[in-house]
């Protein structure tokens, strides 16, 4: 699973461990999945002995959690929030609506496919996906992370101008400042 | 040379100033540039010699103590800056000729003031300094009636306050000689000491803005042009404070009257409080300092009124830093209204990235204000709150540091409102640093005040010096520490120095980790849940922005002296509207009155005569 | 004073300090789980979340004051820590502590603050501007009691230094918070204010305000900010501990007594929903403004 | 002395008004030069005579036709009266110089007008310096006769409604001072004041208090004191600027001056002295109060002027040495700065119609020397030094304090604010109201901003050196206290007391 | 009748029919509307004022008053004793009269002038100056 482990320093692994331990999640309500994330915080399942709490503000977070299907209209302010966030960042789709548009996926008004347009680290699959598989999700994030290959923000910053094709497909009134981190 | 002469110089020098700007502008200017040099030069190389001039069989007679040339180092500093500072402030403005006579006859009184050693002339003095100021903040003309008539009725109560203070001390020492009063008021009757030291408390009291008597205050401070409103409440209104610091400190505490001592303290204290809430709740940033400089006047004032050694130490150490700030502060608004021609909340934001040199001055003046370490106004505050805890002021101390914990609100709000926020280009258009005649006193200043912080002892010296005139022989003081009537001390230099330290060790680590990675992105790049922000819009949050505090404390502001104020004169106005009706415009009336008055007269003569 | 020793001495009592505060925040964490039926992050979290922070690839900056505001916290703080004593009678731990007194320590302890709140301020974020008029609305009500706790304190016992005091509470064997009861009470009340600990935690309450004042502080910025914050945090608990509960003669018992000291806002904050502005004034300006009070007048009249 | 003599003071102003229509035949010129030569020699009169007196200590007396006093009539040149004089006849010179161009006067106005300041002049300073009652009472109403018609002197204006009802109650005036002198007469059979005052004591109580009130109430009316100065505001607002200050320079100096011979020589009431004094205090209050609520410039002026007369008779009635000086400093300030600000006052409203404060808004860059000097005359008739007002009203303020009257200084100071709130309204709204552009400001003519400018001068000078002048104030305030004095110089030395 | 008794009863006459006319000239002063009836009282009252001078120097048959050394002593006492009328009331009367005629024409001249400006003699609707 992890095969240039040699390569990395001693210090990007203390620090990646530190970042797959320490996830502040910006938890984007924009679909119905959303009501999926109290049961996720709480004493039912407790995400926080997973080092995983809210974040408020994207400056802070570390994972966009894009909680459904995201409008056109939220699309917008989605990616706003993304590009607000400090490197590196994750997201993670959440819901079948993230991946084909699910139950939307013919909507004048929603997007299909979010990779088209960010860079999803982790999918969770599930209409909506239960807490526990929110947080086997989150999991494999983790896995990711310490392994060095959660990668999403790299690739972004790489294929920008794929991702900004897409997005002014949907966004018809570009109005974002450039792109910043 | 004699004193007076040096007074009557600066009198003719306003005159010719005046014809000057009449003959041309430049010349003009040169002529206050060549004041507000030679003011400093003469001040700090001359020596006092007394001079006595006898008029209507009185002996008025003038000379410095050394007390007064404390305060004489604060006229002469300040108000040589605020000339050279004026010099590119108003140069866009018309009548300079009358601005500067009437400036430098203001600077003539003050200095007029200080080196008056008897009452009369001190009260000759005074009052030129009040019609010049006057004479100032009607000036620029715009909707200054009310400010202007409100100023100039507070200032004739006062000063005839004061007056009939000084006729009733001629009357009861025989004459108008300060000294000879003090020698002589232990020996006032119980009634008489309590009447004249009331009445030259009202008198000092007004210029110096004590609640209840500070309602010409904002609007005087606000509507004359910023140079001369930094010597306005920088100096000017020191002039109330060395008024009651010798009367204060003279007769109350060498006389045995401390209760008068302490209605000045409490005076003072609520002052501080009242003015640091109104403060808060300006949108002006000329109404803030305004109150802000009120509340200051009252720390003074609770300083000089409880009389102790530390105590009057205190007040007269922030005498001069209120000046030295004070004066920065109203520079700074003078900076931003000169380049940005405005002064509101409203319409002014993010001018660091336009005005980074008179942030910092702001910045340094700001937090000498606040007094917190590592710079000046710190040891102010601690002397002012050991003398009162030594004191056993323990209620008046509770006032005090709700008024200086509240006055942190205002100074955010200054500096948030004017520096930091959005960075709105609809403001920052055609907006930059000021001219250098403009920066030199400000920064020159706030140099000083950083000084302070950490080297009181430069100005400890004048004013251990100036307090043996007040009656405090061998004052001890030492450069960079602070001792209480306990004897706990205060050392300045391990907590500066600590301080910075630390500071300086972060921020090279902050600085250096992670530098490349570190980005500097514009004020509209917020996180405010997702959505973009337009150019258009101002989100600057900056007006009204203490509303929770306002509704804590509504119940004392619903109160404010000036409505009593105002339905006093509007009672006496409309009682003498009703009364001249008497002049009813009839011939026969007033025939009428004289056939009554001669009856009555006839009638009461044997009760009369 | 020997320059090498007052260093090492400065930077074991910071790390000191930063360590238990970091501790204390994990465990406040971890009893706040535990109180919600949750299991709670490991008491080390917080260490691993600073770590995180400061191993941020990006940092977002919006000018001069941003970057100087984690600044103005972190020299408050260890200033503050100098100036405090650790031990009672301690050699090793002495710093600075004969240097300043409590009004010095009274005015330092905001300095921070509010270069914080000009750091957030220009950061142009409404949210932080609202959150710094909150906070400093709020300090003015929380200070006025606890002053008034110092004040009965200093005009009982004659003497304006801490060290004064943890002398005075060694002559007589009785701590100061059962010889001056009242003052006691109103400092214990004023103190969740001073940590903005629920219910004063309008300050930065995330689900309104995006955090506040730190909700333009990112990465390394916030790494320091919550460096900072275990450390200020220790300073508060020490100064508690010093001046009411006559300090600790050893680190074992200072920890203990803190700890003891901390659960009250932790605990408090459990249970508690969260004030509003002005309601959170009233509250200091209501029972603990009568404590002080009360405090004051047996200073000064038993 | 040949040249200089008092009765020259009455008698040249007396002649020439009469000469004056035939001057006019020969050359038109005439009528306007030959009363400023006149003025002038008054001066240089006054002058002479006062040199005299100050250097023998000693008035001056003059007999009519050659009769000694007590039964001749005499004119008496003291150090008060020569000085009241003095100030009266550098005032005519003045205005003679302000009026010079005043308006465009035809040749008619301009005979009319100069007669009538002639006949004024020569009636207040006979008034001043005779020492005869009832030739007091004929100047008197010498002064009151040509006063009405200068009231009235516009047609345009309400001038004759404000000469009639001047008229109606100066009418009084002169049938009480008429009773008056009747009753003193009866029972004394004299006139001379000297005599007068030295046998006063002869008279019957209630006979001499009748008299005393009789007489106080015309002299009253004539000083302008509180419920008997009906007729003076709109006498001096309707009367031409510069008779406002003829007004406020001469009437009302003869006024005063009839009120303090009658308390100070001619009766020994003492409780005169407090009538005087408080009598004083109402009308300061009383006209101070009002001026607050007056709308047109020239009223306000007027009340003021009357406050101005309520603090003289505070001064005298008072009645220690330090008072009765500070009361002829205020008389003398009064004098310069009522006729500053009447002589300004009138070019700021000059074609405004109701002459409101409100015309004249915005004046202060129209006419920026006029409404300085306006300025000035606020500020110095409120009293701020260096203004001469200000050691005028310190003066009276020591005094008052000498005299235990500790209230009075607070009165008159809480007055004092009032005067400051209503002036600086003007001098506010001069500079900084806007303009309505209703009026044209009238520029002032060369000659008037001259007399405007001496004044000024001498506002600043007295303010900035009181000494100067000082030592009159002393001297006349002697030459009025010492009644023994008075008596003995006025009556011949063989004159032995009737009893 | 002696003559005593007459000299009484004639300066009562005298003062009661002076005192009369002031009175009845000071009541039309103040209650009269119209300004000529105004200047009619007035000089009433001056008529009266005259009259009660001019009564005081009058003496029963009294001669002529001729100069004599009596009156240079200016005392009451020798006119009682010289049967002669004292002078100086009738000189003084003379110049009250002129006097009062002076302000009598005057006041006729305003009230001309009053009338053609105001088209009234009511005094009451002559108050453009009040207060």
């Amino acid at each position: 699973m992890v095969n240039d482990k040699e390569s990395r320093k001693i210090v990007d692994i203390i620090q990646d461990f530190a970042r797959k331990s320490s996830l502040f999640v910006l938890a984007y309500g924009t679909g119905c999945g959303a009501i999926e994330i109290p049961p996720t915080m709480t004493s039912r399942y407790d995400a926080e002995r997973f080092g995983i709490r809210g974040a408020a503000t994207p400056r802070q977070a570390d994972v966009l959690l894009i909680t459904g299907y995201l409008a056109t209209k939220s699309l917008k302010r989605v990616i706003r929030a993304y590009e607000q966030m400090q490197n590196p960042k994750y997201i993670i789709g959440f819901g079948s609506c993230t991946i084909n548009g699910g139950m939307y996926w013919d909507s004048y008004n929603t997007i299909n496919r979010l990779d088209m347009y960010m860079p999803v680290d982790v999918y969770i699959n599930g209409c909506m996906p239960r807490p526990e598989a929110v947080i086997a999700g989150f999991a494999k994030l983790q896995k990711l992370i310490q392994a060095g290959k959660a990668d999403g923000w790299e690739r972004y910053q790489n294929n920008l101008e794929f991702y900004r094709k897409n997005q002014k497909k949907i966004i018809h009134n570009w109005v974002m400042p450039d792109y910043n981190w | 040379m004699s004193n007076l002469v040096i007074i009557l110089a600066i009198f003719g020098w306003a005159i010719l100033t005046y014809l000057a700007f009449k003959i041309n502008k430049t010349l003009g200017n040169v002529f206050v540039g060549v004041l507000a040099l030679a003011l400093p030069a003469y001040f700090f190389t001359y020596t006092p010699s007394d001079y006595t001039v006898s008029v209507m069989g009185m002996s008025l007679q003038f000379g410095f103590t050394s007390f007064a040339s404390l305060f004489a180092m604060l006229v002469v500093v300040l108000s040589s800056f605020a000339l050279l500072y004026s010099i590119p402030y108003m140069n866009k403005k018309d009548r300079l000729g009358w601005f500067y006579m009437n400036f430098m006859f203001s600077v003539g009184g003050m200095m007029g003031i200080l080196m008056s050693k008897d009452l009369v002339s001190l009260f000759i003095f005074w009052e030129i300094m009040t019609w010049s100021s006057y004479l100032i903040v009607i000036y620029q003309g715009k909707k200054v009636n009310k400010v202007g008539l409100k100023y100039m009725i507070f200032s004739a109560i006062g000063a005839y306050a004061m007056l009939m203070a000084i006729v009733l001390i001629n009357k009861w020492s025989g004459n108008v000689n300060i000294e000879q009063f003090f020698a002589s008021f232990p020996n006032y009757s119980s009634a008489a000491k309590l009447l004249s030291s009331l009445l030259l408390l009202t008198g000092f009291g007004v210029k110096s803005a004590l609640m209840p008597l500070h309602v010409w205050a904002p609007g005087a401070y606000t509507k004359s042009p910023m140079s001369y409103t930094a010597v306005f409440s920088g100096a000017l209104s020191k002039m109330g404070i060395y008024g009651m610091a010798l009367v204060a400190v003279n007769l109350y505490v060498h006389s045995n009257m401390p209760i008068m001592g302490e209605v000045i303290a409490w005076a003072g204290a609520i002052t501080a409080v009242l003015a640091t809430f109104w403060a808060i709740f300006q949108n002006d940033i000329r109404k803030l300092l305004a109150y802000s400089s009120i509340g200051q006047l009252g720390y003074i004032a609770v300083g000089l009124g409880i009389g102790t050694e530390l105590s009057v130490f205190a007040g007269l150490y922030l005498a001069i830093l209120h000046g030295l700030f004070k004066g920065v502060l109203w520079m700074v608004v003078g900076a931003i209204e000169h380049r940005t021609g405005k002064t509101d909340f409203r319409d002014i934001s993010g001018l660091i990235k336009k005005m980074p040199f008179t942030f910092f001055v702001a910045l340094v003046a700001i937090i000498a204000l606040a007094g917190m370490p590592p710079l000046s106004g710190f040891v102010g505050k601690w002397m002012l709150y050991e003398s009162m805890i030594t004191s056993n002021h323990f209620i008046m101390v509770l006032f005090i540091f709700l008024s200086s914990t509240a006055a942190f609100l205002y100074c955010f709000h200054f500096l948030y409102g004017l520096f930091l926020g959005q960075q709105e280009d609809e403001f920052l258009k055609d907006v930059k640093e000021v001219p250098v005649l403009m920066m030199i006193p400000m920064g020159l200043i706030s140099l000083s005040l950083i000084a302070f912080g950490t080297f009181p002892g430069l100005i400890f010296k004048p004013i251990a010096q100036a307090m043996s005139t007040l009656g405090f022989e061998n004052v001890t003081w030492r450069m960079s520490s602070l001792t209480n009537a306990w004897g706990n001390s205060m050392f300045l230099k391990p907590a500066n120095f600590m301080f910075m330290a630390v500071f300086v060790f972060f921020l090279i680590i902050i600085t250096v980790v992670n530098h490349k990675k570190t980005k500097k992105v514009g004020t509209k790049d917020i996180a405010n849940g997702g959505e973009p922000i337009r150019d258009e819009d101002n989100l600057h949050y900056s007006v009204d922005i203490y509303r929770p505090f306002y509704r804590v404390i509504s119940p004392i502001m619903k109160y404010k002296v000036e409505t009593f104020y105002k339905r006093i004169s509007k009672g006496i106005e409309e009682f003498f509207q009703f009364f001249r009706r008497i002049y009813s415009g009839n011939g026969q009336t007033y025939a009428l009155y004289v056939v009554i008055f001669l009856t009555a007269l006839l009638i009461l003569s044997s009760t009369i005569f | 004073m020997d320059i090498g020793r007052f260093l090492l001495t400065s930077i074991t009592t910071t790390a000191l300090a930063f360590v238990v505060g970091m501790f204390y925040a994990g465990f406040r964490r971890k009893i706040t789980a535990r109180v919600q039926n949750r299991v709670g992050p490991p008491v080390y979290q917080n260490f691993i979340d600073v770590v995180k922070l400061w191993s941020k690839k990006s940092n977002i900056t919006h000018g001069v004051m941003q970057h100087l505001a984690p600044l103005w916290q972190i020299a408050t703080s260890i200033t503050t820590l100098m100036f405090i004593p650790i031990l009672v009678d301690s050699t090793f731990f002495v710093n600075l502590t004969f240097k300043g007194d409590l009004i010095f320590l009274l005015y330092l302890m905001v300095v921070g603050s509010l270069g914080m709140a000009l750091g957030a301020g220009e950061g142009g974020n409404p949210n932080s501007a609202i959150g710094v008029t909150r906070g400093l609305t709020q300090m003015i009500g929380f200070e006025i009691p606890w002053v008034m706790a110092l004040v009965a304190l200093m005009i009982q016992h004659q003497t304006t230094t801490i060290v004064g005091l943890m002398d005075v509470q060694q002559a007589s064997g009785t701590w100061l918070m059962f010889s001056s009861p009242f003052a006691f009470l109103a400092a214990l009340l004023a103190m969740p204010g001073m940590f903005r600990y629920s219910p004063f935690d309008i300050v930065g309450a995330p689900a309104e305000l995006a955090s506040g004042p730190i909700s333009e502080f990112g990465g390394k910025y916030l790494g320091t900010l919550m460096t900072n914050g275990s450390i200020f945090a220790f300073v508060k608990l020490v100064l508690y501990v010093d001046i009411f509960m006559g300090g600790a003669t050893n680190l074992v018992l200072l920890v203990v007594k803190t700890f003891v000291l901390y659960m009250f806002p932790v605990l408090w904050g459990l249970v508690s929903p969260r004030f509003r502005t002005e309601q959170s004034v009233r509250f200091f300006w209501g029972w603990p403004l009568f404590f002080g009070l009360l405090g004051i007048l047996q200073a000064a009249f038993l | 002395m040949v040249v200089a003599n008092p009765i020259l003071y009455v008698a040249l102003p007396l002649l020439v008004a009469f000469l004056l229509p035939l001057f006019g035949k020969i050359h038109k010129e005439l009528i306007r030069v030959v009363p400023g030569l006149l003025f002038m020699f008054l001066i240089f009169n006054t002058v002479v005579l006062f040199s005299e007196v100050t250097s023998t200590g000693k008035p001056i007396i003059t007999q009519i036709a050659g009769w000694a006093p007590p039964i001749g009539i005499n004119l008496v040149f003291s150090a008060f009266s020569g000085f009241i004089a003095g100030i009266i006849s550098i005032m005519g010179l003045l205005v003679w110089v302000y009026s010079y161009k005043f308006k465009k006067v035809e040749f008619d106005n301009s005979l009319k007008y100069f007669v009538l300041i002639m006949l004024v002049t020569a009636g207040s300073i006979g008034v001043v310096l005779t020492g005869d009652i009832f030739n007091l009472f004929v100047f008197l109403e010498i002064v009151a006769l040509s006063s009405y018609p200068l009231v009235a002197f516009y047609r345009g204006r309400d001038g004759a409604e404000a000469s009639f009802k001047y008229l109606i109650v100066g009418a009084f005036a002169s049938i009480a001072i008429l009773l008056g002198i009747v009753l003193i007469y009866s029972q004394l059979g004299t006139l001379n004041m000297a005599e007068i005052s030295l046998r006063i004591g002869e008279m019957p109580e209630k006979i001499k208090i009748t008299a005393f009130i009789l007489l106080f109430l015309g002299f009253g009316i004539e000083a302008e004191m509180f419920p008997l100065n009906g007729w003076a505001p709109d006498a001096y607002s309707q009367a031409p600027g510069p008779v406002g200050a003829v007004f406020a320079s001469m009437t009302a100096k003869a006024g005063i001056y009839t009120i303090i011979r009658l308390v100070f020589t001619l009766f020994d009431i003492d409780a005169g002295y407090q009538l005087l004094l408080g009598m004083g205090i109402i009308t300061l209050v009383v006209s101070e109060g009002i001026a607050l609520r007056q709308e047109k410039l020239k009223r306000m002026l007027a009340f003021s002027s009357l406050g101005q007369m309520g603090l003289l008779m505070i001064a005298f009635g008072i009645n220690t040495k330090a008072a009765v000086v500070a009361g002829m400093f205020i008389l003398f300030n009064h004098a310069v700065i009522k006729s500053l600000l009447f002589f300004s006052g009138s070019y700021l409203v000059y074609n405004s119609e109701n002459k409101n404060i409100k015309d004249l808004f915005g004046f202060g860059k129209k006419l920026p020397l006029t409404a300085f000097l306006f300025g000035l005359g606020a500020f110095a008739i409120v009293g701020l030094p260096p203004l001469s007002g200000f050691w005028a009203k310190l003066s009276l303020l020591m005094a008052s304090a000498d005299s235990n009257l500790i209230a009075l200084i607070a009165l008159i100071l809480i007055v004092s604010v009032v005067e400051i709130v209503y002036y600086f309204r003007v001098v506010n709204g001069l500079y900084f109201k806007k303009y309505t552009g209703e009026f044209e400001p009238h520029k002032p003519s060369w000659n008037a901003s001259l007399v405007m400018l001496i004044l000024a001068a001498v506002i600043v000078t007295v303010g900035l050196y009181p000494d100067l002048i000082y030592n009159y104030f002393v001297n006349a305030a002697d030459a009025l206290m010492d009644k023994a004095n008075y008596i003995q110089n006025v009556l011949p030395s063989n004159f032995v007391g009737l009893n | 009748m002696s003559e005593e008794l007459m000299q009484q009863i004639l300066s009562i006459s005298f003062y009661g029919a002076s005192l009369a006319l002031i009175l009845i000239g000071v009541y039309g002063v103040l209650t009269k509307k119209n300004l000529i009836k105004i200047l009619l009282s007035l000089t009433i009252v001056d008529s009266g004022v005259n009259l009660l001078f001019v009564s005081l120097g009058y003496i029963m048959n009294g001669t002529a008053p001729i100069f004599s050394p009596a009156i240079m002593d200016g005392k009451i006492e020798v006119l009682k004793t010289a049967p002669m009328v004292d002078p100086v009331p009738q000189a003084l009367v003379l110049t009250a009269i002129v006097i009062g005629l002076g302000v009598t024409a005057v006041g006729l001249a305003l009230v001309i002038r009053l009338f053609r400006h105001h088209n009234t003699t009511n005094i009451d609707e002559i108050r453009n100056l009040k207060w």
